[in-house]
Parts: C-alpha cells; structure tokens; sequence
C-alpha cells in the first residue's frame, strides 16, 4: 500500500488544471485532425483511442476548460 | 416522448440546490453520456441543456434558497437519452409564456434557458405545477450508426 | 463516526449495477469532493476508495447482475466528506473477515479493496445483512486550513 501512495502522491492542486487544460488542447486538436481525415465529426470513443484516454478523462478535460461564469460564453466561445 | 424502448442504462442524481451543483449535474450526466459514441458537439449540446435547465431549478424554482432538492434522472436506450430534471420549488404559472424565446422573469436575466434547450435536445416537454414545482423532460436523439 | 457537524453539501447518485458506473461514480463524487480545495493526492485516494466500494456492490453484491442499483451519498461539513456506499445485495456474511487484507471470496481477486478504503480514508465502518445488503460509510477529513 505504501508503494500506491507514493505512486498517487502529488500534492499540488494547480497541477490538475494545467494537466487537464494541456489534455483539453490535445483532445480538441484530435478532433479536428480526426474530422479532416474522416470527413465528418469524430465520435469520443475515436477520440478516447487516438489518444489512448478513457472517456471520463476526455469529458473531465474538456469541464476544466468550460468557462464557469456565463453558459453563454461558453457557446460563442 | 420518444425513448420509451428497453433502458439500457440509468442513473439519478439528487443534490442541494447550491449554484456549484450546476457544474456537477453537468459532468455526471456528460460522463454518463459518453458511455455511448456521440461526437464532442453532441456532448456539448446536452452539457448545455442540462446546465440551464438546472440553472433554472436552482435561480427561479427555488429563488437561490440553497435548501432545496434538485433530481436529475437520465436513462439511455437504443433510441436516445431522456433526461429529466426536477425541482419542488415554486412552479411556473404559465409554462407556454415562460418558454417564449427571450422571456424572463428576471430583468437582469436572458430569458433564453429554455430556447437552448429547444434547440439542442430532438424533444423538450415542461410540466409544472405553483407551488408544487416543475419537471423538464428531454430527449436526444442518437444520429446515425453513432451510439448503437 | 465523524461529520456529524453542519451539512454544507450533498448529493447521492443511484444507478444500475453496470461495471461502466464504476467511472460515473468516480467522477461524480470527485467532482463533488473537488468544490472544495485539496490536494490532487487526497482526491485520488477518495476517487481509489469510491472506485473499490462500488465495484465491490456492483460484483459481489450484486454478483455482476446488471439489474441492482447502487447508491452513493456524500456529505459535506466543516469537517470533511462522508461517503456512502449502499447495495441491496446478497450482503456479507462474517464483515470482520471479509475486511481481512488479502482475503476474497474470488480466488482471482486480491482482496485488497477494504484495505484501500480503510489506509485512504480517515474512518471506515461497513455494516451488512445477508440477503438484505451492504452499506459502506467512509469518512475523509479536511486536513489543516484546506476545506474550510
Ligand atoms: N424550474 C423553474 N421554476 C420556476 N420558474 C422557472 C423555472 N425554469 C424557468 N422558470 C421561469 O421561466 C423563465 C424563463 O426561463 P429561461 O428561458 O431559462 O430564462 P432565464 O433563466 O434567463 O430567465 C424564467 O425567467 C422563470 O420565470
Ligand atoms: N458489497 C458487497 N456485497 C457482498 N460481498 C462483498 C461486498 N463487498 C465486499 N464483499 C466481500 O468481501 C470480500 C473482500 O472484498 P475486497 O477487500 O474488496 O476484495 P475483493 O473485491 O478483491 O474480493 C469480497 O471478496 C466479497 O466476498
Ligand atoms: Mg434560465
Ligand atoms: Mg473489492
């Protein structure tokens, strides 16, 4: 058990973000490569396998990067 | 409403109406909906949906009261997800008036929560009641091979 | 057990015994846990703990039956976060036992969840009844200024 922990150990809370922030960028820059070379919108699971992410961590990534004030924002983003 | 076939899948989330419950609502159903093949814009579209209509239980069903209880329900069949969100909060007197694009009963406010979901979800069914509270039913259609 | 004080928050989250809830689980309740500041190796140890419960009703409880619903609630205070783990299962004969490191009923298995949740989490208490279920209550404490 000690072994895990020292494994899961990572204090920092800023860290989260910016990894996901880093996997939100990956995951919209394979979406687009992926549209271009299929000729339609990928699915997630295409997404999830190019990047070798499971699904929570494409939807969790893409929430980091959401803009938590206005939904609106978000939309015209 | 549509979606009435066997339910492959449900979940049901219940929580206090805290406005930093919207972004919860919004991820437990955006991770349930991921279980099926949809695209990102697909994901997006319901993310939105669900965080108005939840928004809305939250600001208008329960005037910010941080007491209430706000259900969020969703079941996947072969067709498509039903979603549906429940507040016992105050109730709208005239549902047809209050979805009207750009009505809203707050000055400061948009008036354009349900417009979204209208046009993100295939279906959108509000029934509410004064006093008792109000439940919106949506529905998204799976398109194509895409989440079969 | 601890958490008695005033509720800040809280959620519950039910859905069909299906392996993939165990991620639906997860995220829910890390992103509950995460409106609070801690730190990225506290969330993963609640996520490890959440994880190995669920899996533990979803398999034994409902021995992979996708028909059974699990509930799970999370609470917050001042002090910290109490998680619920409930199936209306097959339950466990001897709990005592059960928790034993190393020890399952599965010989494929390692027996090890119960020891993740009792070293991640600050308290621990699984209460069962043959035929009836089993219900896990874990409690993860704020440490120092961080969640208050
Ligand atoms: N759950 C609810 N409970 C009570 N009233 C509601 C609820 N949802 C919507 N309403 C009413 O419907 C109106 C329109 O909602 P919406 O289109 O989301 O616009 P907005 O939220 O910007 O006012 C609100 O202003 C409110 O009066
Ligand atoms: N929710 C549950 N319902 C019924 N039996 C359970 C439940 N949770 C745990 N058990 C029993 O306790 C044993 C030990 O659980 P655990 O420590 O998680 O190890 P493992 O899951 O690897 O067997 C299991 O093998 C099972 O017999
Ligand atoms: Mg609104
Ligand atoms: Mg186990």
């Amino acid at each position: 058990l000690g072994e895990i922990r020292r494994f899961l150990r990572d204090d920092s809370t800023v860290k989260v973000s910016r990894s996901l922030k880093e996997t939100a960028f990956k995951v919209n820059r394979t979406r687009e490569e992926l549209a271009k070379k299929l000729g339609r919108e990928p699915a997630i699971g295409e997404i999830a396998e190019a990047l070798d992410l499971s699904r929570e961590e494409i939807v969790a990534a893409l929430e980091a990067v959401q803009m938590p004030g206005s939904i609106h924002d978000t939309i015209y983003q | 409403m549509a979606g009435e076939a066997q339910v492959k899948n449900s979940m049901a989330l219940e929580f206090l109406s805290l406005p930093e419950n919207v972004g919860l609502a919004r991820v437990a159903v955006a991770t349930f909906a991921a279980q099926v093949d949809m695209t990102l814009n697909e994901l997006e579209e319901i993310k939105v949906a669900v965080s108005e209509a939840v928004s809305n239980a939250i600001i208008h069903g329960y005037n910010g009261e941080p007491r209430g209880i706000v259900r969020v329900a969703v079941e996947r069949t072969e067709a498509g997800l039903v979603i549906t969100v429940e507040d016992k909060g105050c109730g709208i007197p005239d549902v047809a008036l209050a979805m009207q694009p750009a009505y809203s009963t707050d000055p400061e406010r948009m008036g354009l929560g349900f417009a979204f979901m209208q046009s993100f979800m295939d279906e959108l069914e509000v029934t509410s009641e004064v006093n008792r509270g109000t439940r919106v039913r949506m529905f998204k259609a799976f398109k194509g091979e895409i989440g079969k």
